[in-house]
Parts: structure tokens; C-alpha cells; sequence
């Protein structure tokens, strides 16, 4: 008997790592036999994806694995879901500790954790340059309102003061996860600024935005950190421009998320919390890793 | 021919008889290729239909009002989610505290008086200042939106009642309690602008400003009075929904004022003013909703309902267009 | 012969000559009062440089002009969209459709057969909208609105959901477009600059943007007047996709990659700007410069708040206020009376 | 009677709009009882007085008395609070709402709640209705009625109050001779209750008829009160326009040419049968029928809006089919439109630009519109018209009715057209204008153009044309020539009594 398996994501047009998720999910589950899987995207919207959560429960899946636009709203929907005799599955990005009653496993990456060894890279690459006390840097955040920008933005700003507490963040402003808006915030930032060591990118598409707005501007010696790793950022990487980022791949993700499922549906025990490892990667290190796909 | 009646309902029935054929559409393709067992006309999955309407057909009925008004409100999803805040958080305020369940209808109060208020600010700029309702309102989507993070920072903000969660999970006679606030406020507005002054002063607003003008029809009244209400209509819709989800993310509610005026429109009202009918725009509001669960239904990816929804929403009109030729005898302008 | 209280029959001819005289010439004062949107503009300007004594400095001035271009681009076809009497809400999307198309096929087939390409492609689905609603008449908002979700998904089928970048970002010549001077001023000023010159004088100029503002204004009486109104707004879609084109063309050199969702939300700025300069959404009233200005004061008010350094949420309320103040601004102006004559 | 103490009182009124002094120092008054005309020439102020009155200017000078007592006038709420009421010239109708929701709008009867009572309301239409006589009922939505019926539903307004004064506007520019004889047993009853009635037309006939007294505006200020049965045509008209008219018909014999325009069998629907003419060189003929008689049909059909379904047309002896507006101007011909704010003009845009639209494509230089060509036809027209406006930047939309109507003749003659087709020319037009449209148009036929004249207006048709074609119910009752036609002939001809057929 194969196991129907539905998934609501939170955006998928909105970044190549969701849409590669989503490519990278089909194709786990195309390859296994057993599975069948409905794939639904929630476009951000929170009624949308509990309406999705809705729907799948009403055509009787076996499992339900969902990326919540918002880790307490979709709480509810969990719930009925588990009323019903239907095992939660949530990927990427956490609900919160209420809904953890109603959900089997999570498994994702550690967004906290890839904000704090951003900030770690970016203070090593200070110390290196030997002005760990007097930086200067701004960060580019991603799109109000996300769990994974607010995240990202959090573990940067807890982890900085720890490991170079004379590093200023002067300012922080989104970039919407947008190459094209980031490069309008760092043009301001350096009208306004005269002094910017580095500068720190929710992702880094809008870590090259901020790149290219420095080199059109003609400011050499800042030093580029993403807190994830897209294709850009690893050829901007090669040409010596953009200092490091964190390494993550959606691929592993949905693999990761699929596999969680099918572990559960055939009994077998899984963690509560399944993080997957995510590294760092700069300048130095870059050999060991593939470019990402997406 | 009175208005608001069965003629008028079905001369614009394209909408209707979209839906019939969604309906048939994705039962037949939901035998081939979905692999759940359930059909897609279940009862269950009917009703849900009805509840997933809600949050979108609540506000697009006062837009119906608006739209006919001749105005326009583009800052209903910023209003959806500043009302969802006062909502859940004012359920926390120390001032409440220890009221238990009593705090549930002063929250839903506070979160109605929101929206009222934003309204009536809206209003009241296009009245007194004369600005086009498209601008002030896309200026109130930024400005509302503002409020919206200025509360909350990026935080999304919070509060699960379970009890308010099992009130809005109830079904009452078959119908979730979403549902039964959908239900009351079209039968309400359609009451009010078939039945009353206000609303036929509404239609003759949309219909003719200066004509309305000069028959002595106070048009900022109305048109504020319209505004309060869309305003009250966006929060109650908030508090139909985050009764029952809890929590809201600062970005919510964005562009549902496009899927909002899309079903109005699909509805048959016009962007002109003057002319629609509530009971249209909720067959335009279903005809959206339909379309988006059909498509999961049948499992279609991104692309795909993207691609979808595009070329389905010209495909009605050109539908509408259909029914409605015109004879040879017409003009060809 | 009745009561005549006043002078009856001595009056003579002269009617020729006394018409005239009664109307005196417009007034310079009213003749500024029309253009409140510039005075509403160098309002904010000098609020800004009081805010930040670098708000003009020269290169910020140039930064902002610069990034608005792509912007100022679009907004330039929707003028004529919106004036014809009809809205474009697909112009984000397809933008985003040209600038990944542009992208792909600068590594595939090179820069000289991509950048022609490009603009066929976009441009035929200008000319599919415009047939839809020049020709067969239907609404615009949704026809628009369904080709913003529709070229969406055509955008996410073609890449395949991925960034798309140029191999070789450094070999190609195909930066000169977005990143290259030119006599000291930036290639996309310029070219943003010689559309607005182009198009605003076609469409004050030439018998083609008379036609343009008689379909908007009354399509009926245009019809009336032997104009082909289909072709009218058909054409007014080709040329707003052509706008769009180069707009993508622009962004694609720029940044020389790009997401599938470099356009997202661009169409309500478009439409903001466009409005903002004083174009009317019934049609018939607006001109390409007063686009240009509510392209600029977009510009200067997204940058004019960040260089201040206020928190993002305070920018959203505060370009709340600028905006309607600009335009309340502007039609005061116009009317002569601060407050509205609605009753 | 000008002992009697006036219902109401005009005094001193400035009105100023930018670049037009539209009223200057005018007095006025009106006494309980009596039909007070306003006569004056196109753009003389009438209707700028009379929204003065009806709360919708608030001029920039001067005093509303009613009752003895000074009132300013701020809305037109408190304007029908004060019991006066305002037919517009222009339709001020909402066409989606139903006849009894225009009639009674702003004050519809209403219940409890706020709610309107259909029942009150279309029972005191359908007694107003009755009274007018018209075809249509209270629940009829406006947008289904045709012009003439849409005023009919305007004037039904004045009689849904408890009125102090009744302001009529050029009610009759597009009603017919029966419904113009409800409106004025309307009238005469409102003034055996009482009512001071307004009454503001150009047509002299109608003046003489129900008026008694006659007040004259003439560019914008106030140039006297005379008592209708003591004076004359001449007398008005001089005090009007300052100079005798000359009415008589001149360049009235000349060569009739080659056949320019001929239609054979011409049907489209329902809506005209079999229609057969020609028109020549040099000549003018006029339609004549009765509303709804299908002229204005087969008028759009040779301008190529409609498209026919069965017959033929033949230009200068050649078959030819006409696709479209744009096609018709290439072939020559031309259409004066009978509604001249929906088809005739772009209300928003300067009285230039719409002159010279039809031909914006000819009037090139290099690419360019060639503008001082432009300004050359505007002047050319406003001078030959007499058309009143500061200049050629004026929005046609701030322009008077009558002068607006000009605006759309001078757009066609000026294109220099074979074969003109004029629809209700003189719609509005001042008597001056009129004489000197009709002159206009026959001197274009003496200068070899085919002219067709649509007209409901009797002596208009009579007065220019050289061939009436006499038309009921889509289709041709009879084609006199000038000699032949007598007014009796003609109404029969129209009623649809004769049987006697001419092809
Ligand atoms: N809103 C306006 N803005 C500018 N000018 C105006 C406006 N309304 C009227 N006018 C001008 O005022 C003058 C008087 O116009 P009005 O409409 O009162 O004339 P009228 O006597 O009613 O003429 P008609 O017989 O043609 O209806 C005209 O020159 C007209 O152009
Ligand atoms: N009795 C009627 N009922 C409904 N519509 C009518 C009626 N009479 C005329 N119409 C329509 O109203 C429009 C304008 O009416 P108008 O008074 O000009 O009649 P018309 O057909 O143009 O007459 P004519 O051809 O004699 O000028 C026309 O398009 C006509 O089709
Ligand atoms: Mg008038
Ligand atoms: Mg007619």
C-alpha cells in the first residue's frame, strides 16, 4: 500500500531555495515507490496553508508535512490534523513550543544557528584584518515578518557582542529577500555612511545586491557575510569579492523532511527535533563544497 | 424591475455558471488524477469551501459596497491585520487580566472598533481632502502596514485561546462559525443596499456623483459611512479567522486587496461605480476559492496555478463576454 | 412694450469685438497652481536636505536617479496605458519575465541575438493583452491581473523556479546598459531620459497621443471621430511592454542575474508614481513629465527616508503622509481651495 | 404683477471662473405664479445663474433673497429645502437606477431603519407618471429609456415637492412635440398652485406660448425684463444679441449636381426597413420623424457604426461598403452626432484638440500635429460660429451647452466633407447661431456638398432643406420636395397616417 503524503510550503516563487525544495521534494518522492505526495504551495499566505492543511486532512492523507508561513497560527490546523489520526511532520522553520503536542518531528536547519556563525565568520575575518575593535558594519535583513529573517537577524545580533563586542551594527534595514531592493538600501548606506567594514545579508542574493551597489560606487574592503549560501554568492565567492556564507541545501532539507515522514509512517522512531547540519563556508574553505544549485 | 432581484442575479450569471463548471471540471479530474479516495463534491468538502471563503468574501463584500460607492479601498489587508493584532494582544493587557473568557468580546469589540476607526480616517481624507480614494488608500496599505510593524516589530503576535479556537472551530447546523459571519454579512448588506437609503444613495453616488450632487444627496456622509463599514467588515473578517489561527504575522493580509477586488469584479460590479450586486461578488469569491482548492485537488504545482489562475480568470471573462454579445443590430464601437 | 430697467436698444453691434474682451488671460498665478505636484516635490526635497545634509549631494542625486530609471521606465508605458482609460497590474511580472528571459539567453545564443529576443517575447505578451482588452474589450484589471499570476508561472516554468546569472559576469559587454557611464552621467539615465523625450513627445506631439488621450477622456466620441480605438489601446499595450522590455533590460545588466521575482510589487509602485504625477484612472488626463516627477519623488522619498535612518515601518507611515499630502497638494492647487467641495 | 411681492430675488450676482466673467452684477426675480423666461445667447450666463440659485456655485458677489429674507446658498440640499427645484439642461440622471429612485433621489420614502418604502415610492411615481403621461413605469431602469424619456423623467422632479419656484433648464432641446405639450400643462399647473416656474430656452415659439414675462442675459450681465405680451421676436433678439436678424433664407437656388450618395434598400433590423434616397450635389434634405423613427440609425449606418443587413450604398454612383467611422472619413463623410457629450466630445480635453480630432492624422508637420494649423481652424470657427470661449486652452466641459454644441458642428464642417450628415444640429443653439448654422448649411450646399439634415425640430427641417424625407417606425412615408411640404402633409407623413409611399 503506498503512504499519501501532502505538503503545504510557505512561498514557493518567492526564492530559488523553496523553488528548489519543492523540485528537490517531487523528485525524493518520485523516486521512492511507496510514496505519493500532493505538493501545495501556501504563497505566504497563513489561510491559505490552513486551508491546504484543511483540505488534506479532508481527503484522508497519511501524513502531512508543512512549512509554516507562521509557526503558532497553524497550530490550530495541526491540531486537527492530529485529531484526526494524522502525523505532522514540520519542516524548515519551527512551530511553536504550544503546537509541539500535535506534530511527530521537525526537521529543518537551525536559523538561529546560521545567524550566529555568521557573525562568527564576519569577527574572524575582522580579527584576521586586525580591526575587530573599531568596525563598522550595517545588515540587510530579510523580509519583515518572516520567521527566517527574524531569525537570522537574532542569531547575528546575539552572537556578534559575544565573539568582537567592538564591532558596532550601525543599522539594519530589510532588503525583502531581494537582490534588486538590497542594492537600493546599500546605495543609501553609503551615501550615508563613510566608514562600512562589513556588511551582513539575510541570504546572499541580497548580500551580491549589496555587493554590486558597493562596487558601482566604487568602495573596496568590505567584507560580504550571507547567512545562506546561493550560486551568486559562491561565484562572487570565487572572484574574491564576497568573503563567506553559511552552507545549506534544500536539497538535504526536503530529502530530510520526506524521509522524516516515511520514517514515521513506518513506526520507526524519530527525534523530536532533526536538525541538519549547516556550515560555514568562506573564501578559505569554499574547495570542500559544491556550488549550490540554486 | 426592482433592483436586487432574481433578474438582475441571473443577467449576471456567467459567474454562477463558472462555478458549475469548476465543480464539474475537478470532480471529473479528480477521478483521474488525485489519489485521494474522497470526491471533490463531498458535503464536507463543500462546507469547507464555504469556511475558506470567509476571510476574502467577508472583505470583498464590503468592497462591493465600496465599489459601487464609486470609491475604492486598497488598504483592507493592512486594516485585516492591525485589527487581528488588537485582537490577540488585547486579550493580554494587564487591565483584562483575570476575566478569564470574559475578555474574548472586548477583544473582538477593540478589534471591530480598529477597523472602524481605520475606516473612517480613510473616509474622512477622501472626503474632506478630495484625493482620489486610490491614492489614499494605497497610501493607508503602506501606512496601516506601518502601524502593523510598528506594534510588533517583526514579531509575529500571539495569543491561542483555546476556547476562542473551539468557538471558531464550531459547526452549527453543518456550517462553521466563519461561515455563519459570511452568511450574516452578505444577507446584511445585500439588506442595506437593496433596501435602505443609504444604500440606494450608495448606488446613485457610483452611478452619477453630480447627478446625486444635485439632487441633494450628501456624498461625503456617505462614502465615509461606506469606508467605516469596509473597515469594519476587513477586522471582522480578522476576527473570524484569527479566532481560530491565534497568531498573526506582520505580513498578513497582503494583497488579499487584489484577490478581493478581482472577485468583485468577477462579480459583475463595476470599477466605474454604480452598478453590483453582494450576492455576484460572492459567487466571484467562490469561484476564486474553488479554483484554488480544485487545483490542489488535482495536485497541480506552483507554476502551474500560477499559470492557471491567470489564464482562468481572462478565460470568465471571455465567458462573460460570450453570453453577453451583442446583437448585429448594435453599434460597433 | 414692457418695464425696462436697463439701457434696451442702444446697443448696437458690438458683438464682435466684446467676447473677446471679457476674458482676460489666464493669470500666472493660476498657471503655477497647476503644477502643485512640483511645488509638493521641492517641498519634500528641502524637508530632506534640512533631514541630511547629504540627501543632495551630487552622487546621491545620481544614485537616485539612477535606481529609479527601471522604475521611471515602466512607469512611462502605464502612463499611456492608464490614459488611454485602462490599468496594466502585469507590468512587475513581465518585467520579471524579461530579465530572466534576457539572462538565459545571453549564455545560450549571446548578448546581440538576446537583448532582440527578449523584446519579441515580451512584447508579444504586450500585444496578447492588448488584444484581450483593445480589441475583445475585457476589463483590464483582470486581464492584467490574470497575466501578473499568468507570466508569473511562465517566469517560474521557464527557469525552473532557479536564480538565473550570467556565466561570465565580467567578460560580457552586456553591463553597459545598467552599470556604464556615459559623458559622466549613467547609461540608464540616459536611456530613461531619451524614452521620456521620445514618449512625451509622442504623446504631445503627434497625432498618435491625441488619439491616445481621446480614447481615455471619451471613447465613444473618439470612435465618433473615426479613431480605431481597439488599435489605440492595443498599441498602448505593445508600447508599455516595450517599456517593460527595456526596463528588464536594465535590470538584467545591472545586476547581470536575478530572482524570478525581481518585479514582485513593482506594478502598485508603477501605478503609484504614475498617479502620484496626476494621471487620472478614468483616463484622459496625465502627462509623461508629471510621471516623471512622481517617479522621481517615489525615488527621493525611498531614499530621502533611509538616509534619515528611521526604522522601515516609520518609512511606510511617513511615505503614507507624503503621498497624500503630494497629491492633496497638487489638487488644492488646482481648485484654489485647501479643503474639498465634496458635500 | 410686478406689484406682487417675488417668491424670489437675485441681486447683484458676480460670478467669476478663471479667464470668463461669467455673471456681472445680475438681478432677477421671480414672482409666485408666473413663467419667468431667461433668454440670452449661448454662454450668457443663464445656466451659471441659475446653479447660483440652485446652490451649486456660490457666487463670488451678490445676494439670494426668498421670502425677504437673505440666504446663503451653500448646497443644492438646502437649495430644495427652500423649496426650489433645478431640471438640469444637462441629464443629471443615474442610469442604473430605476425611474421612481431618480425621481424621488435624495429624498426617497422611507420605513423604519432606513429603510425605503418601494411601496409609497412607486405608488407617488406612478401618479406623477400618469400625469406626464409617459410610457414607461416607476420601475423601469433609467438607462433603458431613450433621451427624450430621460427628460421626461427629470421634469417628473419638479413635481414630487411642495415647490416655492421651479427652475426649467432647456427642457425641450430633445423632446417632442407630444410630450413638449405635457410639459407645459405641467407647467401651467404648477402655476395655477402658485409655483414660480424659470423657464430658460431658445426656442421663440415657446416662449411666446407660456411665458409671462422675459428676462435677457446677454455676456453675462443683466440687460433687461420685458412682459411677453407686449413685445415681439425682434425686440427680444435685439435686446439678445444687439442686432436685427436676418431670417431669411439666402443662397436658397443654386445648381443641383451629380447624385453623391444613394441608398437602395437599405435595412438594418428592426430598426429601419428598405430605405431608399439619394442626395445630390448641392442639395440639402432633411429627415423628419418622430422619435425612434430610425433616422439617427441609418444616419450611423452610413458613418459606418452599424453594420446593415441588407442593402446597398453607392458614393458618386460606386458600390462601397463602410467598415467603420474611420472608413466613412475616408470616404468623405461626415457626422454631426446627435448626443454631443457622449459621441460628440472628450469633455476633458481643450475645444482645439476636439475640433481638429477627426482630422489630427492630416494635420501634420513632419511627424508632428501640425498645432498653429490647429489654432488657424479653431479661430477660423469660433469666429464663424461665434463661439464663446477665452481661448482655445478652455476645457470643452466648462464651456456652455449651446457652445459645446458648436464645437461639434465646427469639428465636421471643418473636416470639408462630401456628404455632411447633421443630427439635431441646432440642439441648444441660440437663435443667432441657428440662423447662422442654417445659412452655413446652405451655403455648403452651394458650394456642391451633399447635406442631410436630422431634425425633430419642424421649422428647421422646413426652413433648410430642399427634399424632406418623412420617416415612422424605420421606415421612408413619403419624400416631398420644398414646394410640396406643408406642416399639415408633413405631420401626417410622420404619424404614419398616409398610405401615399414615394420611393
Ligand atoms: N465650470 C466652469 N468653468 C469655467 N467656465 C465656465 C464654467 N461654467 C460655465 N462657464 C462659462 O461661463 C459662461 C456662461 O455659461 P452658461 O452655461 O451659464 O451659459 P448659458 O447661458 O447657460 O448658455 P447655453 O445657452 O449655451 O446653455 C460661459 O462662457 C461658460 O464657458
Ligand atoms: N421608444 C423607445 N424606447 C426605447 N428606446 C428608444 C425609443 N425610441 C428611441 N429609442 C432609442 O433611444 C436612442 C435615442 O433616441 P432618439 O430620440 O434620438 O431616437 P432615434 O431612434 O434616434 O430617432 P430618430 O432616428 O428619429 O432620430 C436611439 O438609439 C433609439 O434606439
Ligand atoms: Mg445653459
Ligand atoms: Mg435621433
Amino acid at each position: 500500500d503506498t503512504m499519501k503524503i501532502g505538503i503545504s510550503q510557505n512561498n514557493v516563487g518567492v526564492d530559488s531555495y523553496q523553488t528548489t525544495y519543492e523540485k528537490a521534494f517531487i523528485s525524493a518522492a518520485d523516486a521512492n515507490a511507496d510514496v505519493e505526495t500532493v505538493v501545495l504551495d501556501a504563497g505566504g499566505d497563513v489561510a491559505r496553508q490552513i486551508a491546504q492543511i484543511e483540505d488534506l486532512i479532508q481527503q484522508e492523507v497519511d501524513a502531512i508535512i508543512i512549512w509554516p508561513t507562521n509557526g503558532e497560527a497553524v497550530i490550530p490546523a495541526v491540531r486537527k490534523a492530529s485529531k484526526a489520526g494524522i502525523p505532522v511532520i514540520v519542516t524548515n522553520s519551527n512551530i511553536a513550543e504550544q503546537g509541539f503536542d500535535f506534530v511527530k518531528s521537525f526537521s529543518g536547519p537551525d536559523n538561529i544557528t546560521q545567524g550566529a556563525r555568521s557573525a562568527e565568520i564576519m569577527c574572524d575575518k575582522f580579527k584576521d584584518m586586525g580591526i575587530a575593535d573599531k568596525a563598522k558594519i550595517v545588515q540587510i535583513s530579510g523580509q519583515p515578518g518572516y520567521t527566517t529573517a527574524i531569525e537570522r537577524a537574532q542569531g547575528f545580533e546575539e552572537r556578534l557582542p559575544e565573539v568582537c563586542p567592538n564591532v558596532t551594527l550601525v543599522e539594519t534595514q530589510p532588503g525583502d529577500w531581494n537582490r534588486e531592493k538590497s542594492q537600493k538600501v546599500m546605495e543609501a548606506f553609503l551615501v550615508k555612511y563613510d566608514d562600512i567594514d562589513g556588511v551582513y545579508a539575510g541570504d546572499d542574493n541580497m548580500g551580491v545586491g549589496a555587493l554590486n551597489a558597493a562596487k558601482a560606487s566604487g568602495r573596496d574592503g568590505i567584507i560580504f557575510v550571507g547567512a545562506t549560501n546561493f550560486s551568486v554568492g559562491y561565484e562572487a565567492m570565487e572572484r574574491g569579492e564576497y568573503w563567506g556564507s553559511i552552507y545549506q541545501s534544500p536539497v538535504d532539507d526536503a530529502e530530510a523532511a520526506l524521509q522524516t515522514a516515511v520514517d514515521v509512517l513506518a513506526g520507526k522512531e524519530v527525534p523530536f527535533l532533526n536538525y541538519f547540519d549547516t556550515p560555514k563556508i568562506t573564501q578559505d574553505n569554499m574547495s570542500n563544497y559544491s556550488k549550490p544549485v540554486f | 424591475m426592482e433592483p436586487g432581484t432574481l433578474s438582475t442575479f441571473l443577467k449576471r450569471g456567467a459567474i454562477w455558471g463558472f462555478i458549475v463548471f469548476e465543480l464539474i471540471f475537478f470532480s471529473l479530474a479528480g477521478e483521474f488524477l488525485s489519489f485521494s479516495d474522497k470526491a471533490f463534491m463531498d458535503l464536507d468538502n463543500m462546507l469547507l469551501l464555504f469556511k475558506q471563503s470567509a476571510p476574502i468574501g467577508i472583505i470583498a463584500v464590503g468592497m462591493t459596497i465600496i465599489m459601487i460607492n464609486g470609491n475604492i479601498d486598497l488598504s483592507v489587508g493592512a486594516t485585516y491585520a492591525l485589527s487581528a493584532i488588537v485582537l490577540l494582544d488585547s486579550m493580554t493587557w494587564p487591565m483584562f487580566a483575570g476575566m478569564g473568557n470574559a475578555v474574548i468580546p472586548i477583544a473582538w469589540g477593540l478589534a471591530l472598533l480598529t477597523g472602524v476607526v481605520l475606516g473612517a480616517l480613510n473616509g474622512l481624507i477622501v472626503w474632506k481632502t478630495g484625493v482620489d480614494a486610490f491614492i489614499v488608500t494605497l497610501g493607508a496599505m503602506l501606512g496601516y502596514r506601518g502601524l502593523v510593524f510598528m506594534y510588533n516589530g517583526e514579531q509575529p503576535t500571539s495569543h491561542l485561546n483555546w476556547t476562542l479556537v473551539d468557538f471558531a472551530e464550531a459547526q452549527f447546523l453543518g456550517l462553521h462559525t466563519a461561515t455563519w459571519f459570511l452568511v450574516a454579512v452578505t444577507a446584511a448588506v445585500w439588506f442595506l443596499m437593496n433596501k435602505t437609503v443609504h444604500g440606494r444613495n450608495a448606488y446613485a453616488i457610483g452611478d452619477n456623483r453630480a447627478a446625486a450632487t444635485n439632487a441633494g444627496i450628501r456624498v461625503g456622509p456617505h462614502m465615509l459611512i461606506n469606508f467605516m463599514i469596509i473597515g469594519f467588515l476587513a477586522s471582522l473578517s480578522a476576527v473570524a479567522f484569527y479566532s481560530e489561527s491565534g497568531s498573526v504575522n506582520p505580513n498578513d493580509g497582503e494583497l488579499y486587496e487584489l484577490w478581493v477586488i478581482t472577485a468583485v469584479v468577477l462579480g459583475g460590479t463595476k470599477l466605474t461605480g454604480g452598478a453590483g450586486s453582494v450576492l455576484s461578488t460572492l459567487g466571484g469569491v467562490l469561484a476564486i476559492q474553488l479554483l484554488r482548492k480544485g487545483l490542489g485537488h488535482i495536485g497541480a504545482d506552483t507554476e502551474t496555478v500560477n499559470l492557471a489562475i491567470g489564464i482562468i480568470l481572462i478565460a470568465v471573462l471571455l465567458l462573460d463576454r460570450q453570453l453577453n454579445i451583442k446583437g448585429k443590430e448594435e453599434l460597433r464601437v | 412694450m414692457s418695464e425696462l430697467t436697463q439701457e434696451k436698444i442702444g446697443l448696437k453691434s458690438r458683438r464682435r469685438e466684446q467676447p473677446v474682451g471679457r476674458f482676460s488671460n489666464l493669470k500666472l498665478g493660476e498657471i503655477l497652481a497647476r503644477q502643485g505636484i512640483l511645488i509638493a516635490f521641492a517641498l519634500f526635497l528641502i524637508g530632506f536636505t534640512i533631514a541630511n545634509d547629504r540627501f543632495l549631494a551630487p552622487d546621491n542625486i545620481m544614485g537616485v536617479v539612477r535606481s529609479s530609471a527601471i522604475l521611471g521606465v515602466m512607469a512611462l508605458g502605464v502612463t499611456f496605458v492608464v490614459l488611454s482609460g485602462n490599468l496594466d497590474l502585469s507590468v512587475g511580472s513581465m518585467m520579471s519575465f524579461s530579465t530572466i528571459v534576457v539572462l538565459d539567453l545571453h549564455d545560450k545564443i549571446g548578448p546581440v541575438l538576446a537583448i532582440p529576443a527578449m523584446f519579441a517575447m515580451t512584447m508579444c505578451l504586450g500585444a496578447l493583452i492588448g488584444f484581450l482588452v483593445g480589441y475583445l474589450r475585457l476589463n483590464s484589471l483582470i486581464v492584467t491581473l490574470g497575466m501578473l499570476s499568468a507570466i508569473h508561472g511562465l517566469t517560474l516554468t521557464y527557469s525552473g523556479g532557479k536564480n538565473m546569472d550570467i556565466a561570465d559576469k565580467e567578460g560580457t559587454w552586456f553591463s553597459v546598459f545598467g552599470q556604464s557611464d556615459l559623458v559622466g552621467i549613467p547609461v540608464p539615465i540616459l536611456i530613461f531620459a531619451l524614452l521620456a523625450s521620445t514618449l512625451g513627445i509622442l504623446l504631445a506631439k503627434t497625432p498618435y497621443g491625441r488619439k491616445v488621450y481621446a480614447v481615455g477622456g471619451n471613447g465613444l466620441a473618439a470612435t465618433f471621430s473615426g479613431i480605431n480605438r481597439s488599435r489605440v489601446v492595443f498599441t498602448c499595450y505593445v508600447l508599455s511592454s516595450f517599456c517593460v522590455a527595456t526596463a528588464g533590460l536594465l535590470q538584467a545588466s545591472r545586476s547581470l542575474g536575478s530572482q524570478n521575482t525581481v518585479g514582485q510589487g513593482l506594478e502598485l509602485e508603477v501605478l503609484a508614481a504614475v498617479i502620484l504625477g496626476g494621471a487620472s484612472l478614468m483616463g484622459g488626463s496625465g502627462t509623461i513629465f508629471k510621471t516623471v516627477i512622481g517617479v522621481l519623488i517615489l525615488g527621493f522619498i525611498q531614499n530621502g527616508l533611509l538616509l534619515v535612518g528611521l526604522q522601515f515601518y516609520a518609512q511606510y507611515i511617513v511615505t503614507w503622509i507624503i503621498i497624500i499630502l503630494a497629491v492633496w497638494l497638487d489638487i488644492a492647487a488646482k481648485r484654489g481651495k485647501l479643503w474639498s467641495p465634496i458635500a | 404683477m410686478s406689484t406682487q411681492k417675488p417668491a424670489l430675488r437675485l441681486e447683484g450676482i458676480l460670478k467669476t471662473f478663471p479667464g470668463v466673467r461669467a455673471l456681472d452684477n445680475v438681478s432677477f426675480s421671480v414672482i409666485p405664479g408666473e413663467v419667468h423666461a431667461l433668454m440670452g445667447e449661448n454662454g450668457a450666463g443663464k445656466s451659471t445663474l441659475m446653479k447660483v440659485l440652485g446652490g451649486l456655485y456660490q457666487p463670488d458677489d451678490g445676494q439670494i433673497i426668498i421670502d425677504e429674507q437673505p440666504v446663503v446658498m451653500t448646497s443644492p440640499l438646502q437649495a430644495k429645502s427652500k423649496g426650489i427645484v433645478f431640471i438640469h439642461q444637462e441629464l443629471s440622471l443615474a442610469e442604473e437606477l430605476t425611474v421612481a429612485e431618480n425621481i424621488y433621489l435624495g429624498e426617497l420614502p422611507h420605513k423604519s431603519f432606513g429603510r425605503v418604502d418601494w411601496k409609497k415610492l412607486h405608488a407617488q411615481t406612478d401618479s406623477i407618471l400618469q400625469r406626464l403621461k409617459v410610457g414607461f413605469n416607476a420601475k423601469t431602469r433609467v438607462g433603458e429609456l431613450s433621451i427624450a424619456n430621460q427628460q421626461m423623467v427629470e421634469i417628473a422632479r419638479a413635481l414630487t415637492v411642495e415647490a416655492k419656484a421651479v427652475i426649467f433648464d432647456e427642457p425641450t432641446a430633445s423632446l417632442t412635440d407630444a410630450e413638449k405639450v405635457v410639459l407645459f400643462d405641467v407647467i401651467t399647473d404648477l402655476k395655477s398652485h402658485g409655483v414660480g416656474i424659470i423657464y430658460i430656452s431658445h426656442r421663440m415659439e415657446e416662449i411666446f406660448k407660456i411665458t409671462d414675462r422675459i428676462s435677457v442675459l446677454r455676456d453675462g450681465q443683466y440687460r433687461g425684463t420685458l412682459n411677453t405680451a407686449e413685445t415681439t421676436d425682434d425686440e427680444i433678439t435685439q435686446l439678445m444679441i444687439g442686432r436685427k436678424l436676418d431670417l431669411s433664407r439666402n443662397a436658397s437656388h443654386h445648381e443641383v449636381g451629380d447624385v453623391a450618395l444613394e441608398v437602395r434598400e437599405l435595412s438594418c433590423g428592426a430598426l429601419f426597413k428598405n430605405i431608399d434616397f439619394e442626395v445630390r450635389r448641392g442639395e440639402v434634405v432633411g429627415f423628419y420623424g418622430l422619435v425612434g423613427a430610425g433616422r439617427t440609425e441609418i444616419a450611423e449606418t452610413l458613418f459606418g457604426l452599424r453594420e446593415p443587413t441588407a442593402g446597398q450604398i453607392y458614393l458618386d454612383g460606386a458600390e462601397v461598403t463602410i467598415h467603420s467611422p474611420a472608413d466613412a472619413i475616408a470616404k468623405g463623410i461626415s457626422l454631426v452626432p446627435e448626443d454631443r457629450k457622449g459621441q460628440g466630445l472628450v469633455l476633458g480635453m481643450n475645444c482645439r484638440d476636439n475640433m481638429t480630432l477627426p482630422q489630427v492624422e492630416g494635420l501634420k508637420f513632419g511627424p508632428f500635429v501640425a498645432e498653429t494649423d490647429e489654432v488657424a481652424i479653431f479661430d477660423k470657427y469660433k469666429e464663424r460660429l461665434d463661439i464663446r470661449t477665452p481661448g482655445w486652452k478652455q476645457t470643452v466641459g466648462n464651456l456652455s451647452g449651446g457652445n459645446q454644441q458648436k464645437i461639434v458642428i465646427a469639428k465636421w464642417l471643418s473636416m470639408h466633407p462630401s456628404i455632411l450628415i447633421v443630427d439635431e444640429p441646432t440642439r441648444g443653439i441660440d437663435v443667432g447661431s441657428k440662423s447662422e448654422i442654417h445659412n452655413l448649411i446652405r451655403e455648403l450646399a452651394s458650394q456642391g456638398y451633399a447635406v442631410i439634415v436630422i431634425s425633430s425640430e419642424m421649422p428647421e427641417v422646413l426652413h433648410v432643406s430642399d427634399r424632406i424625407i418623412a420617416m415612422y417606425s424605420g421606415e421612408i412615408m413619403r419624400t416631398f420636395t420644398s414646394d410640396e411640404v406643408t406642416e399639415d402633409n408633413l405631420i401626417q407623413a410622420i404619424s404614419g397616417i398616409t398610405s401615399n409611399r414615394a420611393a
